[in-house]
């Protein structure tokens, strides 16, 4: 499966067998053609959704927005240890409308808690693409500005927002909660100003993001939209 | 081999290289990934599961999201520099990785420790597994939806994270324990402040005994599912309270003291049903009993004394040619650091035995097996997981 | 161990013991006697507990050392087991019949040194990589700090120094000494 | 009794009164389970600002029409089911569009919301919604079980099939009430309603650690929006024909308040110290214990 003389890691990974594409027999010995990269996903790149109401009704929907962050539970590295101490007594995060949500759907606000390597980064633009617009994105720890102390590993990436667009950077190894909570105010503040337009920025340049992404993932499996 | 097989009597049998063809057009199986965005799973890993009706057919485990190929990392690093790398292998018990990794350079380099230095390791090494049991208990509970649990123990652990930073100046990483000794003695009043938070935690773990372990529907949920055949132990390389829960009093603290543990005196804790409420309940004891010993610590450890010896200079540090291996008790099992050194200023090669590893792989893949979906989360929290000792 | 040693001697060929501690000695077999070996420890010596099976690329004299370590629980004693290997090409029979647990670190072996163990189960599925076209990444002629420069956009602006440069300039600022 | 209009604009008031009551309880309810866990919770208003920023997401994927008209068909039943139970005893304008025999429409009602939920989170195409909507099913039609026979038992008990009537049955004096002249009744009944609020240890449909989050996995932005008002609603809908039936009604909007919030209470603080039931387990445990008190209730008749 792995070629060891091939030392141009620019290469195509063969793709695997069961997403190629092939013909079913169903139960009831009907026969149809499955194609696992562009089943169940829609065919189009992702739209831009500008803010199309008037300016008063923006400002009170992102006001609310802002104050009711949606986090997906998705804890892609070291970070992931200090949301439970957010969720529960000594920081409440609930107090500032601050909820986990456990499926992408429903969820707003992807937290990258920490160093991606290459396999996480697969699901995490997965998870992100599945999100609603609009949606945010915060970096934790400083793995993710720049690599942190990874800086030489080879399976971890060194720059979150050539991939996604990110809001807010969080630095520190690992943050503490209390950078955490003022991560949240900041990230409010970005967004009752109306700045926090990611999920149109990803759209307007998602040639440039997939091109990144593809380029550090060799055996890209998914289909390019997913959501 | 076939000891070791679950019962397949029903689903279609596994082939020798491991896999298993299930026919999923047939539209009698449903396959389900668990994880790893998944909030019952452990930590950052998946479970890839082809369930029949709500029974679990086959579970693949799937490992390497956290992998960043420290071992590498460690081959281009000094050996003090790989130091403050080494907690960040296991997330939320790092001290093991500082403690193990400092006594097999210490070995390899003929470095003798202080003793007073020893009994703040092991006062260390003691609360992070306080921490760790603690997380485990809400956990177990959190995945039965009894989530109080969880915020009442997170709480102490805050709790005791703040003895943490009060000692090493951190919360998570502590970066405390490096080849020679440790960093710092404890400071002014430490031992009355961490007295009354283990008298915190043990109130607490009264709470807890009786929400959780005294709870009808927990024990209905948790009573004979998940059970451990002794036989798989030593075949399948299970160590600490997993296997405690079977009856085996493994415990590298008794079997190979390391530190002063030769100089406490406790019992590893054993239970015999083997299954998820025994491993809760032995892992609820444990945690006692590191209470104990942490107040058996306070009240031996000598106030006065070294806690560092002088290293050669860092810069140049080179250690002669040599393998060796230890291991440490942690609170998922014995937790072992091999250090093979080729005369140079950094370490050859450096391969950390996570007791996860042989836990959450080779060993869960069997478990799932005719598991109910509701109980695999169940089942995954009892095992005591932590990915990133699998990939590291 | 010694004792160990002998008794192991009269009914294998063995290579050096190199005794670590009291309690830790390394052993070098031949790929052969291996399997008869480990049988021998886990049901005659009982050294049943198989504590980690990794590998160490001496690329200097192009060989690949498996290492097998066991674990004696009653008489608290590791026995650790040296198999030499070439490293091109390397092919090792596994042992996932002796302890199921080893076909986890055989996977890992596979992808990370690129060792074959025909039989395995699932050995060629990926462990921890995925997609992974270079060479093994834990072997020595594998460049990590080359590859993530290559393969990752970096954020400028990071400086890295070589520690002990620094610290000669920040002692002996007219350079001397 | 001849229809009124003026009843309209008043039901569309209760429907208004109800959907803020909600609102409020839902979040103080959630404030006093996170005080159990001794954490401050939520603000009160917090169910506002979630409804409105759901409401105002800007994309929003289409599974198919049963996907959409899953949430409007929940929707419905918790607002049918308010509208055709008298909510205030005694005033005419309170008691929306009763009918003598309006008690087999609410029966019809309470369930009416979770097949359109079926229908749609079937159509969303994700497996564990469709393992959620399994398992909601067989364990809303055990927990419907003993809830049937506790009705039709006060049916059979005070002689017909109208909730007007069967309150004006119990009042004068709390010890009128079915509560205290039927308990069996009461007791499977209040089985059942622990079933049907969704709570531990009965959550398995929901179930975070294991289906996250069951049926509504794929629901998002204006879907989810939706099912955030029918959550708000078909709980007080539900409690209120409970109330009429077993609890004496409620005579005025604060007696109605006081009682829908201590039976709110109710099932909270059982979902505080419990873990969850797995799905067979919950059905066993309906059947072991709901069913039998309920058939003594009927035969206490």
């Amino acid at each position: 499966m792995k070629d060891e003389t091939n030392n141009d890691a620019n290469t195509k990974v063969p793709m695997r067998d069961e997403l190629k594409k092939r013909v079913i027999k169903g139960p009831d010995g009907f026969e149809f053609e499955v194609d696992p990269l562009r089943d169940y996903y829609c065919e189009e790149a992702p739209k831009e959704h500008p803010p199309i109401y008037v300016k008063i009704v923006e400002d009170f929907f992102n006001w609310a927005r802002s104050e009711s962050l949606w986090i997906l539970g998705f804890g892609t590295g070291c970070g992931a240890i200090e949301m439970r101490p957010l969720m529960t007594p000594r920081f409440d995060a609930y107090r500032y409308g601050i909820q986990w949500r456990p499926t992408p759907r429903q969820a707003n606000l992807l937290i990258i808690s920490g160093y991606l390597s290459v396999k996480t980064l697969k699901r995490a633009i997965r998870a992100y693409e599945q999100m609603q617009s609009p949606k945010y994105v915060m970096g934790l720890g400083s793995c993710t500005i720049n690599g942190g102390m990874y800086f030489d590993s080879y399976n971890t990436i060194k720059r979150l927002d050539e991939y996604m667009p990110v809001d807010l950077y969080i630095a520190g190894c690992m943050p503490r909660p209390e950078a955490l909570l003022k991560g949240f105010e900041d990230l409010k503040k970005i967004i009752r100003s109306g700045k926090a337009e990611g999920a149109n920025h990803y759209a307007e340049h998602f040639e440039r993001y997939k091109e990144n992404q593809k380029k550090v993932i060799l055996d890209w499996d998914m289909p390019d939209y997913n959501w | 081999m076939a000891l070791f097989e679950p019962d397949r009597s029903q689903y279609p049998d596994k082939n020798p290289d491991g896999t298993c063809d299930i026919d999923l057009t047939s539209g009698k199986y449903l396959k389900v990934w668990q994880g790893p965005n998944h909030p019952g799973i452990t930590g950052n890993m998946s479970v890839e599961l082809t369930v029949c009706g709500d029974e679990v057919v086959e579970g693949i485990t799937h490992v390497g999201y956290l992998h960043r190929g420290f071992e590498k990392l460690m081959e281009r690093r000094s050996f003090i520099q790989c130091f403050p790398i080494v907690c960040r292998i296991c997330v939320p018990e790092p001290d093991f990785n500082e403690y193990l990794y400092a006594a097999t350079v210490e070995e390899l380099a003929g470095i003798k420790v202080p003793e007073r230095a020893e009994w703040i390791r092991t006062l260390i090494l003691e609360m992070g597994r306080i921490n760790s049991y603690l997380m485990y208990l809400g956990g177990q509970a959190g995945a039965f939806g009894l989530g109080i649990v969880g915020q009442w123990t997170t709480y102490v652990r805050d709790l005791m994270l703040d003895r943490f930073e009060e000692l090493t100046g951190a919360r998570i990483y502590h970066m405390f324990i490096l080849p020679g000794g440790v960093r710092d003695g404890l400071p002014e009043g430490f031992k009355e402040r961490l007295e009354e938070t283990l008298q915190e935690v043990e109130r607490t773990l009264k709470d807890v005994h009786e929400v959780m372990f005294q709870n009808a529907v927990f024990k209905k949920r948790t009573i004979g599912v998940g059970y451990i055949d002794p036989a798989l132990f030593e075949p399948f390389g299970v160590t600490g309270p997993n296997a405690r829960a079977g009856g085996v009093a493994k415990d590298v603290r008794k079997d190979q003291p390391y530190l002063v543990y030769d100089q406490l005196e406790f019992e590893p804790v054993t239970d015999t049903a083997s299954d998820m409420f025994a491993r809760s309940d032995v892992r609820r004891r444990d945690l006692l009993l590191s209470v104990d010993l942490v107040r058996q610590i306070l009240r031996k450890m000598p106030d006065e004394g070294p806690i560092m010896t002088k290293l050669p200079n860092v810069l140049h540090w080179k250690i002669p040619r040599g393998e060796t291996y230890l291991r440490g008790e942690c609170s998922r099992g014995e937790y072992g650091y091999y250090l093979v050194t080729d005369g140079s200023g950094k370490p050859r090669r450096v391969n950390v035995r996570g007791p996860s590893y042989t836990h959450a792989m080779a060993l869960l893949e069997r478990l799932i097996v005719n598991v109910n979906i509701s109980d695999v989360a169940g089942l995954m929290v009892s095992l005591h997981t932590y990915p990133p000792e699998i990939e590291r | 161990m010694q004792n160990l040693f002998n008794r192991l001697k009269a009914h294998f060929p063995l290579g050096e013991i190199t005794e670590q501690r009291e309690n830790l000695a390394f052993i070098t077999v031949e790929r052969a006697q291996l399997r008869a070996l480990l049988l021998h420890m886990r049901d005659i010596e009982g050294y049943t507990h198989l504590v980690l099976l990794t590998a160490v690329d001496w690329i200097e004299d192009g060989q690949l050392q498996l290492t097998y370590l066991l674990n004696n629980r009653a008489e608290a004693r590791d026995v650790g087991l040296r198999v030499l290997l070439g490293r091109d090409g390397t092919v090792m029979d596994s042992i996932h019949d002796i302890w199921p647990t080893a076909e986890t670190y055989q996977r890992e072996l596979r992808e990370m040194f690129g060792i074959d163990f025909p039989g395995s189960p699932r050995v060629n599925d990926d462990f921890a990589l995925e997609g992974w076209v270079d060479i093994p990444p834990y072997r020595r002629d594998f460049d990590t700090l080359a590859f993530s420069e290559k393969n990752f956009t970096h954020r400028d602006g990071r400086e890295t120094r070589d520690p002990r440069q620094h610290m000669k300039q920040k002692l002996y600022p007219d350079g001397g000494a | 009794m001849e229809f009124e209009w003026i009843k309209i604009p008043y039901a569309l008031l209760t429907l208004f009164i109800v959907l803020n009551y909600g609102l409020l309880m839902t979040a103080v309810i959630r404030k006093m389970g996170a005080r159990a866990g001794r954490r401050y919770g939520i603000r009160f208003y917090q169910n506002y600002i979630d409804l409105i920023k759901n409401y105002s997401m800007r994309s929003k994927i289409m599974h198919g029409y049963m996907f959409y008209l899953g949430p409007v068909l929940r929707l419905t039943g918790g607002i049918g089911l308010l509208l055709f139970v008298p909510t205030i005893f005694g005033s005419e304008m309170w008691s929306n569009f009763s009918f003598s025999g309006d008690l087999i429409l609410a029966l019809y009602f309470v369930f009416f919301g979770t097949l359109g939920m079926a229908l749609g989170a079937g159509e969303s195409g994700h497996p564990f919604a469709a393992i959620g909507v399994s398992r909601g099913l067989s364990q809303v039609t055990a927990a419907e079980l003993p809830f049937a026979i506790a009705v039709f038992t006060v049916a059979l008990q005070y002689q017909t099939l109208s909730f007007t009537e069967i309150v004006a049955a119990q009042q004068g004096g709390f010890l009128n009430w079915t509560l205290f002249t039927n308990p069996f009744a009461v007791v499977a009944a209040m089985i059942a309603f622990l079933g049907m609020m969704m709570r531990s240890p009965f959550d398995v449909v929901l179930a975070p650690q294991e289906i996250p989050i069951g049926p509504p996995t794929e629901y998002h932005s204006a879907y989810l929006a939706l099912m955030q008002t029918n959550r708000n609603i078909l709980p007080i809908a539900k409690i209120v024909v409970y109330m009429n039936l077993f609890f004496g009604g409620a005579g005025s909007w604060p007696e109605f308040m006081l009682k829908a919030f201590l039976l709110y209470l109710f099932s909270a603080l059982v979902g505080v110290v419990f873990p969850r039931f797995r799905v067979e387990q919950s059905i066993r445990f309906f059947l072991i214990w709901g069913l039998p008190v309920a058939i003594i209730g009927l035969l206490w008749v």
